[in-house]
């Protein structure tokens, strides 16, 4: 057992953010240049790999898939060929159980894009930004409008109301289809579509949202993440996954380490000592709640029950001091 | 012959060995070292410095300006950066007692009326010189009426606005900026900068100490104990007036010497005495009367939740951007968020905090003391022992102050308090 | 004098035989267009040449034409939205589908030649693994055309074949037209070897298109493109050809084959809606390919004639090119707008904030 | 046959209880103690030893208690009189159907201890530095009114007015209070049923912090003062368990305590 405990304790000892970096860029490279390695990793995957970065692509985000799909006649989504929506549906699913919302954390390119941009701000010292309590309650809201509207709108150009060229709405405003493609050296998606009035609302949208999404994550952390309906969607279905943020509340004393490190400036996580099951909807799993916690136990990211990441209080000794002169 | 009579005998300078805070402190201090067998030899720094600063009332020297802080909410690191040093004014001397009533009303807290006293005296113990700048955050009543006296005396004092309902969003902003002002008084007070170097040190050196205590605190875990719990007391209030670098050094080799204790299996006490969780008003040497009378009559105190060691060293501040504006926040957070004061509205902290430490540390009885004329802690009092009910854990209140005229009556119902919990443990068993 | 009107009549000739030009066009006739009767034209009759001709097909094959990368590889862009033509009706879009209709046109006007009717004959067509049935033609609403069915994936080539004899000359008319049986997200066909272009060995005159290199079974040639075409005379390349594109609004370009037999032309921007509105970015537009071949002695199976002219034609569909449409300094403009402004009201808001508190006002009215 | 023996060193009076190997109490022995607490005390034992005929080495375990137990050096162990006035209380209270409160006025001090059934300690009040309510108040007042202590308890009865209210919480204050009573003239009786129901009420108050459970048991002392007794049950509204020596209850307790930790010695080794 002795081999376990020494595991277990080098990787609550871990030096979290750097391994975080890595991982990240792992998968970055993974997502945005695996088709040139031959990677393929279907058409249903819980996180922004970008369909528009056509040769590039490893894999190709489920949201673009689901609106296309839904974008269907009607007859035809409704009748037999309805059925490879469940199926693609169901391998999305099968993803998504595997890491939760650690898609949204680890793997997804636009989450690893925002993270750059954070450390290129913190080099030059500019402050972030924080939402004051009650802008955080409403503006929280606005990832379930847009993925109900990622939903209708494609089923309303099925049904006949709107014309084809609202197709996949949410793609034309996400800042993944202006910028992942960039890493390809494909700046096609950086026009606007005068082709008709639609086009071209739909594609200024898109360019002012990625205009936002440069400012807004260079001052705000995960800015983007904050308002984007996949985390919606995967939270709608995170009850039985995999991966799981768990909170012993007696032993937290309340010292809001976590609710400081939380991109996602997460209250609940540091307030509630009652819930064993932590992660909220706007939680992207990136863990640094669990690396910067001092109380051994009280937080740790357990899969499929096993422990894999608790919070320790050596662990956090060496975390924290690492920014200091000698290191020790 | 009239010259004789009228002839004022001038009242000689008794060498300050032999005055009497000295003698309360040499008894006090003679008590721990000699009535104990066996104490770790590393306390033998502890024990040293005691007698160095307390009897033979020796100077503590110290870099920089002097900050005196009258709370553990006043955030050192900042007073470390700006590279001054930060002493802990708290005193708990029964001389200066006496000395500061006639500043404060007769039932009311003995350790604010010894900080008044010790401050308003010529010869001040621990010999700290005079503070260029006491910060006095306004946590509970007393202390934030001290204020006006403290300046009276010709201090010059700032008040670091501290708020008293901890949940709200709206406090923690509040801290937040009122120890952004600190840091802008303290700029002005010693006119050097806040860099991300000198704060990034700061952090690092309370940091050390505070990862020396946890591990302190982690070894009172064992059953039977390794080190007595006065032994603790002492070397957390040497951490008031101490150099931080020297204190950290001695604190870890006391750990090495309980990590020996530990491998060779050695007992502090015998393993049938009952282990006990000391809570409330803070025990401050020379007043480490309660302390001592369990451990005299056979008990042992295996931790505490006071803010003159447990609640001082336990939390530690994690910073997310390792830049100045981020830093002081994530600071002004680590003294507001986890602190279990009683000055706050609300006590749910203090009761899981101490829930949880019954529980890891196996204790068996709780004794919660509270100075008299403390209300914060005596009107905490009822909502702790509710909780202790609940789980099934024996409670001894007691209010008492700084004089030792209650110790015959103390140690009785110490005694009794000890001898309830061995029944019930044996039952138990 | 007389050489002149020996020349001019002689352009004439080339005139009326040019306008003699015969070409299989994929757009359906408009309802409006009229409906050209059919002229007496002395032609040998069809059937017996043309099925001499048969014969002589060797395994054609599909040959690998080696095309070198032209401008831009077009990787198809995803469908979707109504295709529109000339007039502005909605064009089925049947790329999907292996049912093909073909109609015989006449005129060297890629948009307004006239269907011919009453032609008879029949249709070579030749698909990836050589020769399929015939397809006779049939006049459908007094205008000739012919339906195709593709069994698989893929390019089928379809030739009409008009021979004519006048005064000792051979004039042979070849119209071909290159048909795909394509589908947007092909599953497990390879699509690079499917895409490759069809030459057929038989026909005296032809011009083969060079596809774009990984060009799958979603074809798009988009006006400003530069497309490649290799004239082939049974095969082998010929030199000196002349080959003149026609643009759908008529414009036209002639060129000569050079040594290998490869021509290049640009497809200029022919579409100029009268204001932005109006644009149709899926504005379906048809080009004409002519290529002409001088030949002076030559026999034929026998039948020796003093010269022959052979006349081969293509023709395609090109769309608006997404430049037309697509306006980048637009795209970076609204960025480029957003992050400023989003980025002097964050300065400005942060530099508010520093003051501690808003200056509370009390006046008569609170 | 195996003896334990029990000593209770009070400030007043020394206490002394010999009990036999299951418990029974064999004899005890009550001397006032004077300044030479260790000789008082040996003397004391000897003469109850004497007294019930027995030999130093039968009693096998001597417990001491009271304030003095620290001083008394000759004993194997030492216990505080809280917890052996409570084992004391609970064993006697059983003759009278089990006890849960007990109330003891000791000279110096005066106790209120709450037990669950097995005799343990739940709950226990002392009367803080003051001395008000204790044995020594009784003293003083029987001095000032010429009466011995076994007299105060019949002429509590004599008294044929209201008892006057001693509002003077504080003993020596007490004192001035009593003589200027007399001075106007009042009867002796109603002065010492006034003094007897102001201890009442403090007591009463004292055992209200511990909570008051049935059967409460009344030892020390001033128990023997009838008197006192009956203020306590009239401001209590309860019936009250007196001993029959209710001044040796404590000492009492700490032997069957000696007992017990003698048997408890026994089955370890």
């Amino acid at each position: 057992m002795l081999r376990l405990e020494s595991i277990r304790t080098a990787v609550n000892n871990v030096q979290f953010n750097r391994f975080r970096f890595w991982l990240q860029l792992f998968f970055f490279v993974l997502l945005v240049y695996g088709g040139y390695l031959g990677i393929e990793l279907g058409k249903s995957l819980p996180t922004f790999a970008c369909g528009y970065n056509k040769e590039g692509r490893g894999g190709m985000c489920y949201l673009m898939t689901l609106q296309h799909q839904m974008e269907w006649p009607w007859q035809k989504l409704f009748s037999v060929a309805g059925l490879t929506v469940l199926s693609t549906f169901g391998i999305f699913y099968l993803w998504f159980i595997a890491l939760n919302k650690g898609w949204c954390g680890f793997v997804c390119p636009v989450g690893t894009i925002q993270d750059w941009i954070t450390s290129l701000r913190r080099m030059t010292g500019i402050r972030y930004s924080r939402y004051s309590w009650g802008q955080f309650q409403w503006l929280a809201q606005i990832k379930y409008v847009l993925l109900a509207l990622m939903f209708l709108i494609p089923l309303a150009i099925g049904g006949g109301w709107f014309q084809k060229d609202l197709k996949s709405p949410f793609c034309m405003i996400c800042p993944g289809r202006t910028i992942i493609p960039l890493f390809s050296a494909d700046f096609s998606q950086l026009s606007i579509d005068f082709s008709s009035k639609t086009n071209m609302i739909m594609t200024g949208l898109g360019l002012a949202v990625t205009g936002l999404f440069f400012i807004g994550s260079f001052v705000k952390k995960r800015f983007f993440c904050f308002y984007c309906p996949m985390g919606a969607f995967h939270y709608l279905l995170s009850k039985i996954a995999l991966l799981r943020l768990k909170k012993d509340g007696s032993k937290c004393t309340r010292c809001g380490d976590c609710f400081r490190v939380c991109d996602q400036e997460i209250k609940v996580i540091a307030d509630d000592v009652t819930q064993k099951e932590i992660m909220t909807d706007d939680c992207i799993m990136c863990l640094k709640c669990v690396a910067a916690c001092p109380e051994p136990g009280a937080l740790k990211a357990t899969f499929a029950g096993i422990p894999i990441f608790a919070s320790t209080e050596e662990g956090f000794i060496k975390r924290m001091n690492k920014g200091c002169s000698d290191g020790k | 012959m009239v010259n004789e009579t009228s002839k004022v005998i001038p009242i000689q300078a008794v060498p300050f060995a032999r005055s009497r805070q000295a003698g309360e402190a040499q008894t006090v201090l003679d008590h721990i070292v000699d009535d104990f067998q066996d104490n770790p030899e590393s306390m033998q720094y502890f024990y040293d410095l005691f007698r160095r600063v307390y009897c033979q009332g020796e100077d503590v020297p110290h870099e920089g300006m002097l900050v005196g802080t009258t709370c553990i909410q006043a955030p050192e690191e900042l007073i470390y950066a700006f590279g001054a040093t930060p002493m802990r004014l708290c005193n708990g001397s029964y001389h200066y007692d006496q000395k500061g009533a006639d500043f404060m009303p007769s039932k009311s807290c003995s350790l604010v009326k010894a900080t008044l006293g010790m401050l308003n005296s010529e010869l001040v113990i621990p010999k700290i010189g005079r503070p260029d700048m006491i910060v006095n955050p306004t946590t509970c009543d007393q202390k934030k009426k001290s204020s006006s006296m403290m300046s009276d005396m010709g201090y010059k004092v700032y008040d670091l606005e501290f708020p008293n309902v901890k949940e709200s969003e709206a406090s923690r902003v509040y801290w937040q900026r009122s120890v952004r002002q600190f840091a802008v008084q303290l700029r002005e007070l010693t006119g050097n900068k806040l860099t991300r170097k000198n704060l990034k040190e700061a952090l690092n050196k309370t940091g050390r100490a505070q990862a020396a205590f946890r591990k302190l605190h982690n070894f009172r875990r064992k059953s039977p104990s390794l080190i007595l719990g006065k032994d603790a007391f002492l070397v957390t209030n040497a951490y008031f007036f101490d150099d931080i670098g020297r204190w950290t050094a001695a604190v870890e080799k006391l750990n090495e010497e309980l990590e020996q204790r530990d491998k060779s299996g050695f007992k502090a006490v015998q393993s049938r005495a009952p282990r006990v969780l000391f809570t409330g008003s803070p025990p401050i040497f020379p007043n480490i009367k309660l302390p001592l009378l369990i451990e005299e009559s056979g008990g042992v105190v295996v931790t505490d939740e006071t803010c003159s060691a447990n609640r001082m060293l336990y939390d530690m501040t994690a910073v997310d951007e390792w830049m100045v504006s981020d830093m002081v926040d994530s600071l002004a957070d680590k003294y507001l968020k986890p602190c279990t004061c009683p000055i706050f509205t609300k006590n749910d902290d203090r009761r899981r905090r101490l829930l949880d430490l019954v529980e890891s540390f196996n204790v068996d009885g709780v004794v919660y003391q509270a100075f008299a004329g403390c209300q914060v802690y005596e009107m905490e009092y009822r909502s702790i022992a509710e909780e202790f009910n609940k789980a099934g854990i024996p409670m001894l209140y007691v209010e008492t102050d700084y004089s030792p005229d209650d110790k015959g009556q103390l140690s009785t119902r110490i005694e009794a308090f000890l001898e309830s919990m061995k029944n019930r443990r044996k039952r138990r068993a | 004098m007389k050489n002149v009107v020996v020349l001019l009549l002689f352009g004439l000739m080339q005139m009326s035989v040019q306008s003699e030009v015969f070409w299989l066009s994929e757009t359906p006739p408009s309802k409006k267009a009229t409906a050209l009767k059919k002229e007496p034209v002395a032609s040998v009759p069809q059937s017996e040449h043309a099925g001499h001709l048969h014969a002589q097909l060797a395994a054609s094959g599909v040959a690998a034409s080696g095309v070198a990368a032209t401008a831009g590889g077009k990787k198809h862009t995803h469908g979707g939205g109504a295709e529109v033509d000339a007039d502005g009706e909605v064009v089925a879009d049947n790329t999907h589908s292996g049912k093909k209709q073909l109609w015989l046109r006449r005129g060297d006007d890629a948009r307004a030649a006239a269907y011919v009717s009453g032609m008879q004959g029949s249709l070579i067509l030749l698909g990836q693994g050589g020769m399929l049935p015939e397809v006779t033609l049939a006049d459908e609403k007094d205008r000739t055309t012919v339906k195709l069915d593709l069994p698989e994936l893929g390019f089928y080539n379809a030739y009409w074949v008009q021979r004519a004899v006048h005064e000792g000359m051979l004039h042979v008319q070849i119209a071909k037209a290159e048909v795909l049986h394509g589908t947007c997200c092909a599953k497990d066909i390879d699509e690079e070897a499917v895409g490759k272009p069809i030459v057929n060995r038989a026909a005296e005159l032809e011009l083969v298109r060079e596809h774009y290199s990984g060009e799958g079974l979603f074809t798009r040639i988009v006006s400003g493109d530069t497309i490649n075409y290799t004239v082939l005379s049974r095969g082998e390349p010929i030199a000196g050809a002349k080959v003149t594109m026609i643009s759908h609004k008529g414009w036209r370009n002639s060129q000569l084959s050079d040594a290998q037999g490869r021509v290049s032309f640009t497809l200029i921007r022919d579409y100029y809606p009268p204001s932005w509105l109006d644009f149709k970015k899926r504005f379906k537009q048809s080009y004409l390919m002519t290529a002409e071949l001088e030949l002076p002695e030559l026999t034929v199976e026998g039948a020796t004639y003093n010269a022959a002219h052979y006349t081969a034609t293509l023709a395609g569909n090109y769309y608006p090119s997404p430049y037309d449409y697509r306006s980048y300094a637009w795209g970076l403009g609204i960025a480029l707008f957003v992050i400023v402004f989003g980025g002097v009201s964050i300065y400005l808001y942060r530099r508010r904030r520093i003051k501690p508190y808003q200056e509370v006002r009390v006046d008569a009215k609170a | 046959m195996k003896y334990f023996a029990g000593i209770d060193v009070g400030s007043t009076a020394i206490k002394v209880a010999v009990v036999d190997g299951d418990g029974q109490l064999v004899g005890v022995h009550v001397t006032p103690s004077g300044s030479l607490f260790h000789k008082n005390s040996t003397e004391a034992l000897n003469t109850l030893l004497t007294k019930v005929g027995l030999k130093r080495e039968q009693v096998r375990y001597l417990i001491a208690t009271g304030y003095g137990r620290k001083l008394f050096k000759e004993a194997d162990d030492s216990f505080s009189e809280i917890t052996a006035n409570a084992i004391g209380a609970f064993e006697a209270g059983k003759a009278f159907g089990g006890v849960r409160t007990i109330i003891n006025i000791g000279g110096q001090d005066s106790k209120a201890i709450q037990i669950d059934n097995t005799g343990n300690v739940v709950n226990f009040a002392m009367n803080d530095k003051c001395a008000a309510g204790t044995g020594r108040f009784l003293d003083v007042a029987a001095r000032n009114l010429e009466l011995d202590l076994e007299e105060l308890g019949d002429c509590h009865f004599q008294a044929t007015a209201a008892p006057l209210t001693i509002n003077s919480t504080c003993t020596v204050f007490a004192e001035s209070e009593i003589i200027g009573l007399l001075a106007k003239g009042h009867g002796k009786a109603e002065i010492i049923a006034g003094i007897h129901y102001s201890i009442a009420s403090r007591t009463v108050r004292l055992a209200k912090r511990v909570g008051i459970e049935d059967r409460v048991y009344f030892d020390g002392g001033p128990a023997l003062n009838k008197g006192l007794v009956a203020a306590i049950q009239d401001e209590l509204g309860r019936e009250l368990v007196i001993p029959e020596y209710p001044q040796t209850t404590t000492a009492f307790g700490a032997a069957i305590l000696a007992r017990s930790e003698f048997m408890d010695d026994a089955e370890e080794d």
